[in-house]
């Protein structure tokens, strides 16, 4: 019987905590062994899938492996996969901290993608740094602007923001579409793209053939600053004080509403650079699927770094990693590249039932003891 | 047939697969363990209908065994998010990409294609033409020539409202979600109950999916569910736990998708046609918000404690 | 609201309705119990017996372990060791329909009883009647007449549970036991939502329950109650039985140093000076539109010197909630004023009233009060920060500030915690409320509202609390008190109001009044014209 | 157990080839039909072929190009959005030759291989046309997958060739919105079905399964097949497909890029005359008079005597 879990009232992600240890060494401890556990199951998936498809697994795994950190070239091109990804998920780990589950991250990516590619086309060419930002600026606000509508409405109306994020995500990518495919159609294209960005909005390449562009670093700032804001100023307090506990949040002066529209508000900015990045840093214009899943990707990796940034760039770090791989592993065999979404869905599964697991092998093992004492 | 019976029909054909879904939903609303990973329980069963029906050569047996292994599912499932005590809103965004991919994995390993599984081995479900009936204007069209699987969704939607009335597994459901230890004290089984729902869950999922792949077509794609979970999911959530308005939304969901397919881009743009379903839903989520007293609804998103 | 007769007050001197017998007449005999959660000894070694048709008292402070053993006597949870014997018999208790089977009923701390079904569903909840495998609503009402009857009610069983009041709910709970046909029946702190004549009620039931041959475990923090009904008292303290006492032969004293280990505990009014003539906080015509459970207020009106403690007396729901959030702005107002000092307040925000001196200690501290997955610093910290920075707040010296702060305040307050990174969850429930109290108090405020500042406070605590909160009195500071424990009230204020349906029924000087008569306002019996 | 992974440029004696697709394989059409070409080029001209999937995610494409660049001789890249990554990974590959497929890239360092789709679907809508007329049906269907300017250009083409065969003949067309939702694919079927069209014409990916799922549970709908001869999917109801020779062009371009009578920077244009579109008739369902009438028509459009675009 686990009548006691239901009667702690909500099911929560892990059950109820524990007091934690003052050492930071056993946190620390702690932490790796919650790492070790959550990499250990994804390593088990892949051997398991890997078999399966009929190669041995190691061998496997450790070609995919090279294929996405063997050299420093392969390093580059695994980050420079991931740029627009760190930036998202650092988005929705934001509204997340503050009880917002923005998973509109694909529309607002589609929007800030959009918005990045009309600038970079219609304006310009001027100085580069100059367009550049004027690009990133463009995508923040429509990013921002998108989100923190339906923070307001989520603050005000108590329009549950799940459904309304989720539901923006059509409406949004439909009408991008609407948009490449008749009024901003690059007429020279046989498919709905918009016409290509000026040369000045985009950013330039720091490793050649690789991809990895100077976007690297206003990448860094981005997660440094967002890192900042959520565990380190005030307003980050107040925003997470609101997702901790509303009511605890409005009881001691904190503005509720304004700390929900304002993390929505930032979630959709970096939702939109992120969508910036895609274009400047690699297609050059917009196309009706520029953002595919990303925006999904991003949702989950939040969720698997329960919104805490440090881990949230670690998690995105490791799934670059794994996509890399398993875009390597797709060359040298034919295990499909889909496994790595596999196991992104069973590792996510694996570290939210990590204590449940555990709490389950200690009752059997209690069971066991308790028969054995009887006999 | 006219074009309005056409349009009705096709209206009733779209609606199946979302009224079944949100069938499904619905009492893993009562139990609050809303589960969001509809779109990727409807792939699983499409694939199932699809998959077991080659297997059986037979649709009738393709079915059965898809609903069976979603009730293994269900099983499962609610074993994760009960014993094992992961977010249900958690275990439902991993359940929607999990199917997206393990579906084109198992497409791959097993049958060797990408993209889409279509034999001319795969049976599908006999369409029903009412004598009498069907030459009738828009009744015609809206009670004959559909599937057992559309006639079955409301036959369901009849043996649910029966069930709300009158039956006390409803009641110890909806008690499981709205005060579990009002339940657990009275001696009910809360975990029992919220696994129950979940199993109910998947096993319409798979009748829904089933209903896209052999229902519908003869055929499964990737992805071949394209956000009508989502859609039934806007339905489960309108509906604030009442069947009667349930298959209401279902149906303005499914007349919708009509008129979508319906109306040439000569008069409106594709891209907006498609989008009217997700529009009606989202000015709907905030009509319901503004005029409910208790001011709308919330999905059980977890707590994001480290 | 119904009340019957005219109760009279019984002393400390409980009527045995049952003469001891042999050791062969317990019902229920617990032996070596004992129950952890992880780190937490609930319950160790814990001994209790049951006779039949006796009310048996279980105290003791909070977490002592009461509701562990009586959930463990329910089947919902299960013992590490130990052994129940019922009826002379070991019963192995694996869930609650294995008591329920044994004839046990358990009324909750906490209301069981689900909003959205009817009456009759939620009595039969658990074992409804069937037909025809369906559930029966015809017989679920028919079963609820008898058990209705014996309590006195007389309301439609298809009424929706969630609009009744706390009383009838209470009564509900004790309907469903009844429809169980329980003879042991527990009941874990019962009265906290009733005034004292519904108690009185209440306890002339279990009375007559107990002279019919049922057993009563009647779990309460409130001595007077307990020496009021009790035949015998069992004392729990840090999850260990310390003693148990014949009612006759004890007496409060005794059984206070049992529970707290301590000989010196006050139980009377707390000493204070006396408040100045400065008038410090005004409240006009306040009114509300209804929001939740609880009652709208009515214009309501008073007036608070400096120093002095205003106690806001009433059964809950009458408006008390409302009144406290719409004082600090968290509710909004329909009509009415609130000024503290020269300063008007009505139409600030939340910061503002606060930043014009008037704090806050709210009723609910798991939600307001405090962030309970958050950590101690957390907690604290909105004090600190209210004071000490930018509106934007983007200023660097967060975390040493809040940190040397929180220190200083754990001290201060005598915080029994790990750290200032400890999660609130893992504090006990007095602890909890000093991280609030030192969080408000510390703000120095003009004018603090403290709601419900010691529900599920233990002894220890709320003296020292009730010292803090006289301390601030010193300072000047004005305190609105708002309580459901009379006890409470009467220890702690000047001045008494009496809330009921959102307005203020009555107005007396806590030294002039007794529970018996603010009871009688509590339930509308009684009216008074009321001067702001 | 199982076997290695292979690695990656192993045997680099024999000729490698690329073949590069901007979302997946799996597309039932355009894309599937290049992977035709994979065991001719492996068993006739010894060649070792990889396959690269872009996935629709714009940050692949560049790094898998640059994959298929380092390992490849010759890359052939199919799907518009990959143009812009192409061109710049081709320039910066001088060893590579890459080819597009399907579209004019204007660089110097990408030979380029157009397909008239125009035409092509001309004699799809001529098809049409002859089949209409001989089940006293006056509309044609068009079946779109979404509306880019190529599903346009298809339907444009397909317009005059109805009513080149029977001015009096309409055409109704209507897009599904998307390349990959059948059961959407077969509702606008029906609806087109229901708005008097037979024979249809679906220029929409997976969705255009759904039109042949139609026919196959017994609408009254004559569906044309696109890309590969599709007759199986609604058998003995497919009067006959447009067929796209994908897999020749890359065959025969390999070819011409290994005996160098083809150059980077060259734009090829593939129609009817090079073998780039193909017209497969059933047997049973056209007779030989039909299939000599459109057979006529191929000729006049080949001759440029008629003009696909109608002007
Ligand atoms: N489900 C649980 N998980 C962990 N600890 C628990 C649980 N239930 C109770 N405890 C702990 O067991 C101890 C005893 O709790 P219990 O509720 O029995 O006390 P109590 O005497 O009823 O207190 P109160 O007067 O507050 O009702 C407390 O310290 C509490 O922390
Ligand atoms: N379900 C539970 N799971 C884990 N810990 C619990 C649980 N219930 C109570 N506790 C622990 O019990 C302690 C306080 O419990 P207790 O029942 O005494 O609360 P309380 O102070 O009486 O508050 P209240 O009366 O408002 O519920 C805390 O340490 C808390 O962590
Ligand atoms: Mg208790
Ligand atoms: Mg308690």
């Amino acid at each position: 019987m686990t009548i006691e879990k239901t009667l702690s009232g909500q099911h929560s992600l892990g059950p109820t905590a524990k007091p934690r240890k003052s050492s930071n060494r056993s946190a620390l401890a702690k932490q790796l062994g919650r790492v070790a556990f959550i990499l250990g199951a994804g390593l088990l998936m892949a051997v398991v899938l890997i078999q399966a498809q009929g190669y041995q697994a190691i061998p496997t795994i450790l070609s995919g492996l090279e294929y996405a950190v063997g050299s420093p070239q392969s390093i580059a091109r695994t980050l420079a996969w991931g740029l627009p990804l760190f930036v998202a998920t650092m988005g929705v780990a934001i509204a997340y901290r503050s009880g917002m589950f923005n998973i509109g991250a694909e529309g607002q990516i589609y929007a800030g993608a959009m918005a990045a590619a009309l600038v970079g086309a219609y304006i310009g060419p001027m100085f580069t740094g100059l367009h550049l930002l004027l690009c990133i600026a463009a995508s923040a606000a429509i990013g921002a602007l998108v989100a923190a509508g339906l923070g307001w409405l989520r603050a005000a109306w108590n329009v549950d923001e799940v459904l309304s994020t989720l539901l923006s995500n059509y409406i949004i990518i439909l009408f991008c579409a609407y948009l490449v495919t008749a009024p901003l159609r690059d007429p020279s294209r046989q498919s709905g793209s918009t016409v290509p960005v000026h040369d000045t909005a985009m950013f330039s390449e720091i490793l050649p053939k690789t991809q990895l562009t100077t976007a690297v670093f206003l990448v860094v700032v981005l997660c440094a600053v967002t890192w900042w804001i959520s565990e380190k100023s005030v307003i980050g307090y107040k925003w997470r004080m609101t997702g901790e506990s509303p009511d605890f949040a409005a009881a001691v002066g904190i503005n509720v509403r304004r700390a929900r529209i304002g993390s929505m508000a930032l979630s959709g900015a970096l939702c939109g650079i992120a969508g910036a990045l895609l274009v400047t840093t690699s297609q050059g214009r917009f196309w009706t699927e520029i953002g595919t899943s990303i925006g999904w990707d991003a949702v989950l990796l939040a969720m698997i770094a329960r919104a805490r940034p440090v881990s949230a760039m670690i998690w995105v770090a490791v799934y670059c990693v794994m996509r890399s791989a398993a875009r390597g592993i797709e060359q040298v065999s034919t295990v499909p590249s889909e496994i790595s979404l596999i196991l992104i869905a069973g590792i996510i599964i694996a570290a939210s039932a990590r204590a449940g697991i555990f709490a389950q092998l200690a009752k059997a093992r209690n069971a066991y003891t308790r028969s054995r004492g009887k006999n | 047939m006219d074009l309005f019976d056409a349009f009705l029909s096709s209206g009733v054909r779209l609606t199946t697969p979302i009224l079944l879904a949100a069938l499904a939903c619905l009492p893993t609303q009562w139990t609050k363990d809303l589960n969001i990973g509809l779109e990727g329980a409807m792939l699983f069963g499409a694939f199932g209908g699809v998959v077991f029906g080659l297997m059986f050569q037979s649709v009738a047996l393709g079915i059965a065994a898809t609903v069976i292994a979603g009730i293994i599912s269900g099983l499962i499932f609610g074993y994760v998010i009960t014993r094992l005590n992961v977010n249900v809103f958690v275990a439902g965004i991993a359940l929607n990409i999990f199917a997206a991919a393990a579906t084109v994995y198992l497409l791959r390993s097993f049958f060797g294609v990408k993209g889409t599984l279509s034999d001319p081995g795969i049976p599908s479900l006999p369409v029903y033409n009412i004598p009498f009936i069907k030459d009738i204007p828009v009744i015609g069209a809206i009670v004959s020539g559909h599937t057992i699987l559309t006639y079955l969704s409301w036959v369901l939607v009849a043996v649910m409202v029966f069930a709300v009335r009158r039956t006390v597994l409803v009641r110890r459901l909806k008690a499981a979600g709205e005060h579990p230890a009002a339940l657990a004290a009275a001696g009910g089984n809360v975990n029992r109950m919220r696994v129950w729902a979940q199993v109910w869950c998947f096993a319409l999922c798979a009748l829904a999916g089933a209903q896209l792949s052999v229902g519908q077509l003869t055929l499964f794609t990737e992805g071949m569910t394209n956000g009508l979970g989502f859609v039934a999911l806007a339905a489960v959530i309108f509906c604030r736990g009442k069947v009667k308005w349930l298959a209401v939304m279902s149906v303005i969901f499914g007349l919708a998708s009509a008129v979508a397919v319906q109306v040439n881009d000569a008069v409106v743009a594709p891209q907006f046609a498609q989008m009217l379903p997700y529009v009606i839903a989202f000015i709907g989520l905030i009509v319901l918000a503004k005029t409910s007293k208790d001011g709308g609804i919330r999905i059980a998103t977890p707590t994001m404690e480290a | 609201m119904a009340s019957s007769g005219s109760p009279t007050v019984r002393e400390a001197s409980a009527v045995s309705t049952a003469t001891p017998q042999a050791a062969d007449d317990f019902v229920l005999q617990l032996a070596g119990i004992t129950k952890t959660f992880g780190p937490v000894v609930a319950n160790h070694d814990v001994d209790f017996t049951l006779r039949r048709g006796e009310i048996h008292a279980l105290v003791g402070e909070n977490g002592a372990g009461k509701t562990t053993l009586m959930r463990i006597l329910y089947g919902m949870y299960q013992p590490d060791a130990g052994s129940i014997r019922l009826g002379g018999r070991e019963v192995t208790l694996k869930r609650p329909t294995d008591s329920i089977e044994h004839g046990i009923g358990m009324v909750h701390q906490h209301f069981m009883l689900v909003p959205g079904f009817t009456i009759a569903e939620n009595v039969t909840l658990g074992s409804e009647p069937r037909k025809h495998g369906l559930f029966d609503n015809a017989a679920a009402k028919a079963a609820l007449e008898e058990p209705m009857r014996k309590l006195g009610l007389s309301i439609d069983p298809d009424t929706i549970t969630g609009t009744l009041n706390v009383a009838t709910q209470q009564k509900l709970e004790i309907i469903k036991v009844l429809y169980r046909g329980a003879n042991l029946i527990i009941l874990d702190e019962p009265t906290a939502v009733l005034t004292p004549q519904e108690t009185e009620e209440l306890f002339e039931l279990l009375k007559r329950l107990a002279a019919e041959g049922s057993s009563v475990i009647f779990i309460s923090h409130k001595l007077r109650e307990v020496f009021a009904l009790a035949d015998r008292i069992t004392v729990l303290r840090n999850g260990e039985t310390v003693e148990t006492f014949e009612a006759a032969d004890a007496d409060p004293a005794m059984v206070v140093a049992a529970m707290t280990g301590r000989s010196d505990v006050n139980l009377g009014r707390v000493e204070r000076d006396r408040p100045s003539d400065i008038s410090a906080f005004t409240v006009e015509h306040l009114s509300t539109i209804k929001q939740g459970s609880d009652a709208a207020l009515n214009a309501v009106s008073f007036q608070l010197r400096a120093g002095e403690v205003l106690g806001i007396a009433g059964v809950e729901g009458n408006g008390q909630a409302s009144l406290a959030e719409a004082l600090i702005g968290t509710r909004p107002l329909t009509a009415g004023q609130i000024r503290l000092g020269e300063t008007q307040l009505e139409s600030l925000s939340v910061n503002d009233r606060r930043a014009a001196g008037l704090s806050y200690v709210p009723e609910d501290r798991h939600l307001e009060g405090l962030p309970l997955n958050g950590t101690v610093a957390e907690g604290l910290a909105a004090g600190v920060l209210r004071r000490d920075t930018s509106p934007l707040g983007l200023g660097a010296a967060f975390t040493s500030k809040v940190r040397a702060w929180g220190t200083e305040m754990i001290r201060k307050y005598a915080i029994k915690t790990s750290g200032l990174d400890a999660r609130n969850s893992t504090l006990s429930g007095g602890n909890q409320q000093k991280i609030v109290m030192a969080r408000e108090l510390e703000d120095e405020p003009e004018c603090i509202i403290l709601a419900q500042p010691t529900r599920g406070v233990d002894l220890g605590a709320i003296e020292f609390l009730y010292n803090q909160v006289a301390e601030a009195t010193h300072r000047g500071c004005a305190v609105l008190l708002i309580s459901a424990d009379l006890d409470e009230i009467l220890r702690l204020s000047d001045r008494v109001l009496v809330m009921f349906g959102g307005s203020i029924v009555a107005e007396r000087s806590a030294t002039a009044t007794s529970r018996e008569e603010l009871g009688m306002y509590m339930m509308g019996i009684q009216q008074t014209e009321v001067s702001a | 157990g199982g076997q290695a992974p292979s690695s990656a440029g192993a045997d680099s004696e024999s000729l490698h080839v690329g073949i590069f697709v901007d979302n997946a394989f799996g597309d039932g059409d355009f894309f599937d039909q290049a992977a035709v070409a994979i065991d001719p080029l492996t068993d006739e001209q010894g060649a070792v072929v990889k396959t690269y999937e872009g996935q629709l995610q714009a940050q692949n494409f560049a790094p898998l190009l640059q994959d298929a660049a380092d390992t490849n001789d010759i890359v052939f890249v199919l799907g518009f959005e990959a143009i812009d990554a192409l061109v710049s990974v081709a320039e910066r590959n001088e060893d590579t030759t890459f080819v597009f497929v399907d579209g004019i890239v204007d660089s110097p360092n990408v030979i380029s291989a157009e397909f008239r789709t125009a035409e092509g679907c001309f004699m799809a809508g001529a098809l049409a046309a002859v089949v209409n007329q001989a089940n006293a049906s006056t509309t044609a269907g068009f079946i779109g997958g979404v509306n880019a300017p190529v599903v346009e250009n298809c339907e444009t083409g397909f317009t005059s060739g109805v009513s080149n065969v029977d001015p009096a003949m309409q055409v109704q067309g209507q897009y599904v919105g998307s390349f990959t939702d059948p059961s959407k694919g077969r509702e606008v079927a029906i609806g087109l079905m229901n708005k008097g069209a037979f024979s249809m014409f679906a220029y929409a990916g997976l969705s255009g399964a759904g039109a042949f799922d139609a026919a196959k549970s017994g609408e009254n709908i004559a569906p044309i097949g696109i890309v590969a001869d599709k007759s199986s999917l609604a058998p003995g109801l497919v009067p006959g497909s447009l067929t796209m020779r994908v897999d020749t062009v890359i065959e025969s371009l390999t070819e011409k890029i290994v005996d160098k009578s083809t150059k980077k920077g060259d734009q090829l244009s593939y129609g009817f005359k090079e073998g780039g579109w193909e017209m497969i008739y059933s047997d049973e369902l056209v007779t030989a008079d039909q299939i000599t009438q459109l057979d006529g028509l191929q000729e006049k459009l080949i001759a440029g005597e008629v003009k696909a675009d109608g002007k």
